[in-house]
């Protein structure tokens, strides 16, 4: 069975290693912040300024200061910092950040992304994602594996605007865990009861399969 | 006004110099730590064919979104503009341009307008839409592209507390793109929730020191906010 | 060590790994705001051919100048050596080098080195010493030269205050070089005056948010003054 | 007669205007903070990260950790404020210190200075200074009309390696106060005494002696 949102955003949270900082875009990857093993510590870093995100406000709590990224209404949690965006994207440009966890339209096996705009539709914007891409050392792209119509979002080249050139190297959909390396996707886990299969049919760009695949563990 | 005292008392004066056809950049993130009484002014100004420099362009009706409603705006520089209907309809008409501009980028380009470095390079953009017809280079095997700094004729700036010679700080997440921008304007004009005394704050937590600062006004703020989200829910 | 508990208690353990050849950016200007114990661990390790950069290199006997005494610094990257006897000796014989950058270069190559742009161009140095060998450009009919980023094998950094988690604050003046020393380490380590519990230092005072540091140790400090004028002279 | 250290330094006061920033190097510069005309106010900015420097600290006042960029002690006025490095010298290389005053060797025709290294001798480095004369509005050059040997410190072109180029609009010396503009050394003030034949023989570059040269006001 394909995972849920919630699924995904477990097998996300167990890429996370103690002491890491880690940036996580809107949708899916802001999920994997409810799923960190409660044994490591992570810490969230909001793109508008705020190193140590803390949990949502309380009615009592909600300060029209203190927002994040996706602009909604948060908290600090102990030990964060609060700096201006030049200083936010200093850190994540100069690589300090650990992991970042975004959404994408498609990957394309040189590890090149588009996630941020599809020509005919309105542009809104790339916000901080190209930097976020261009900055962090390890960048996790989420997605289900194929769109609505069953099209492939793993594809040899990328046919929507980039972006970002060979910056992934992990990407966690609905159906597998991959790695993107040597212009092939490296299958690396399948969603619990999801085959082979249907995974090399809804995988458009080259798929290396080596020795047995197993499942993810999802808890 | 004697000295270092920068404070003025109309919005009147604190706009006074704007022009049809100038550069404002804006601090603020969404509707975070936007100066409302200066954008006010502005729209009662009528002010025309402005480019405007700030990360978003407010929303229907709030934030920088009113200066759209007279079309006063010619021109964007933004990284994300998604959250106006106004907006999206002026870009379709082609009554309004954008620039659009990785959220870093912007700010470090209004950085290096302040701080007198006339490009820099970097790696966010390398190879897509932002990258094209930018001189791009390799420094230790890796792609980067030059990206030119910005400057503006005038900056409006939200800030907490100010003292008379515009020493400033900035509340929580609501600094985002403010001290940037501070640096970036030819007259940099500060609207604060508070005004304090010279010496009240402590000269190592001034956010923005005076010197880049040019008047000050002590504003009223409503302080919308676009998503609230509390631990009950949305 | 669990979760961002960066706190270290030995030095060896603070400066470990610290390996011949290898580059330090040292914060602190003059013998104000110098990480004392850090480079008394250099010292007491003997790593040699090291590169160091920073604004100064102390004096005969203390700060950077008793890295001096074992011939410890292969390249010293400075604006201003001109302290420091021991320094000259070694120059004029040949066993050490010196590259000269102007202090406000020095500074933003740091910034650039830690912030992920590899150049940026500066009007600082063109048509000098400086500026020969390396690219020019004008921007706006303005000649400017290019300049590449700095970054170390480890930074060491003087604060005034830590948390557990690495943020710190600086104390007066000797603020100066320190937070950018410490975004440009591949592994930055910093001494301070005293240690605090993680959620006493409000958040936007923080000078250095913890990201950029390895390693927190509690020092203690001579702060020997360079230049002592008071009010009634020298 | 030539003027002493204080009374160029009183000069060079003269040439502030209310609510400047003023960058004093060390030397005679610093002297003209002991004679900023007393109904303005000026406010001092001292390289190494402070921007209000006030007088020197009593002996209760002494602080290891509040310096100048001489490396003196100092103290901070009230509205000072204090920062890093790299922003002080965004300040200054961003243009937004009114007022830089430094001292030089050499001074040319077209506005280049030199003012930190003499071949031969040892180098000691230029420190902040090739940045301020990048980076300051106005720039004006405090310096004995000639050397100790009499020889011009006006140039047609400076022989010292340069620390700025095109870049000096004015200079006060012990002998006159000077603007540099059109490849000329334009006489605007005498010192009180000093004779224009005095000023012609001690001015190597071209000088321009446009009507008549009124006498400094040194009070």
């Amino acid at each position: 069975m394909a995972l849920s949102r919630d699924q995904i955003a477990m097998r996300v949270a167990q890429e996370f290693k103690d002491g890491n900082y880690v940036n996580l875009g809107i949708g899916i990857p802001t999920l994997a912040a409810n799923y960190v093993p409660k044994h490591i510590q992570v810490m969230l870093q909001s793109e508008n300024g705020l190193l140590g995100m803390g949990p949502y406000p309380t009615e009592e709590q909600v300060d029209a200061d203190m927002i994040n990224a996706g602009k909604e209404t948060v908290t600090a949690a102990a030990g964060a910092s609060i700096f201006n965006s030049a200083e936010s994207f200093a850190m994540i440009r100069g690589g300090h950040v650990d992991f970042t966890v975004l959404g994408a339209f498609e990957v394309d096996v040189s590890g090149s992304i588009a996630s941020w705009m599809i020509p005919g539709k309105l542009i809104k914007g790339m916000g901080g994602a190209m930097d976020l891409v261009a900055g962090a050392k390890n960048i996790i792209v989420t997605m289900t594996h194929a769109d609505k119509h069953g099209n492939s979002k793993l594809l040899s080249a990328c046919t929507l605007p980039l972006t970002g050139v060979s910056c992934i190297t992990r990407i966690i959909t609905d159906l597998a865990v991959l790695e993107v390396k040597d212009k092939a996707f490296h299958l690396r886990e399948r969603a619990p009861g999801v085959s082979i299969e249907e995974i090399i049919e809804k995988t458009a760009g080259k798929l290396v399969i080596d020795g047995d695949i197993p499942e993810m563990t999802i808890t | 006004m004697a000295g270092f005292d920068k404070v003025v008392t109309s919005y009147a004066d604190a706009m006074h110099g704007l022009e049809d056809n100038m550069t404002i950049i804006a601090g603020g993130f969404g509707l975070c730590g936007i100066p409302e009484g200066l954008i006010a002014e502005v729209k009662r100004m009528g002010t025309k064919g402005l480019t405007v420099v700030s990360n978003n362009c407010g929303v229907d009706g709030f934030g920088l979104g009113v200066l759209l409603e007279d079309k006063q705006i010619k021109k964007m520089v933004s990284s994300y503009v998604g959250e106006n209907a106004l907006f999206e309809k002026q870009l379709l008409n082609g009554e309004l341009e954008v620039e659009l501009t990785p959220q870093g980028t912007l700010a470090e380009k209004m950085r290096a307008g302040g701080a007198g470095i006339p490009a820099f390079y970097t790696a966010t953009g390398f190879g897509t839409p932002v990258g094209e017809g930018k001189e791009s280079r390799q420094f230790n095997g890796r792609d980067y592209i030059l990206e030119e700094a910005i400057t503006g004729d005038f900056a409006i700036v939200k800030a907490w507390k100010a003292d008379r010679y515009g020493n400033c700080m900035y509340r929580h997440t609501a600094m985002n793109f403010n001290p940037m921008a501070a640096t970036a304007g030819k007259i940099t004009v500060v609207e604060v929730e508070e005004i304090v005394e010279v010496g009240e704050l402590e000269p190592s937590q001034i956010h923005t020191p005076g010197i880049y600062v040019d008047r000050v006004i002590q504003g009223s703020f409503e302080k919308r906010i676009e998503r609230l989200v509390t631990s009950k829910g949305v």
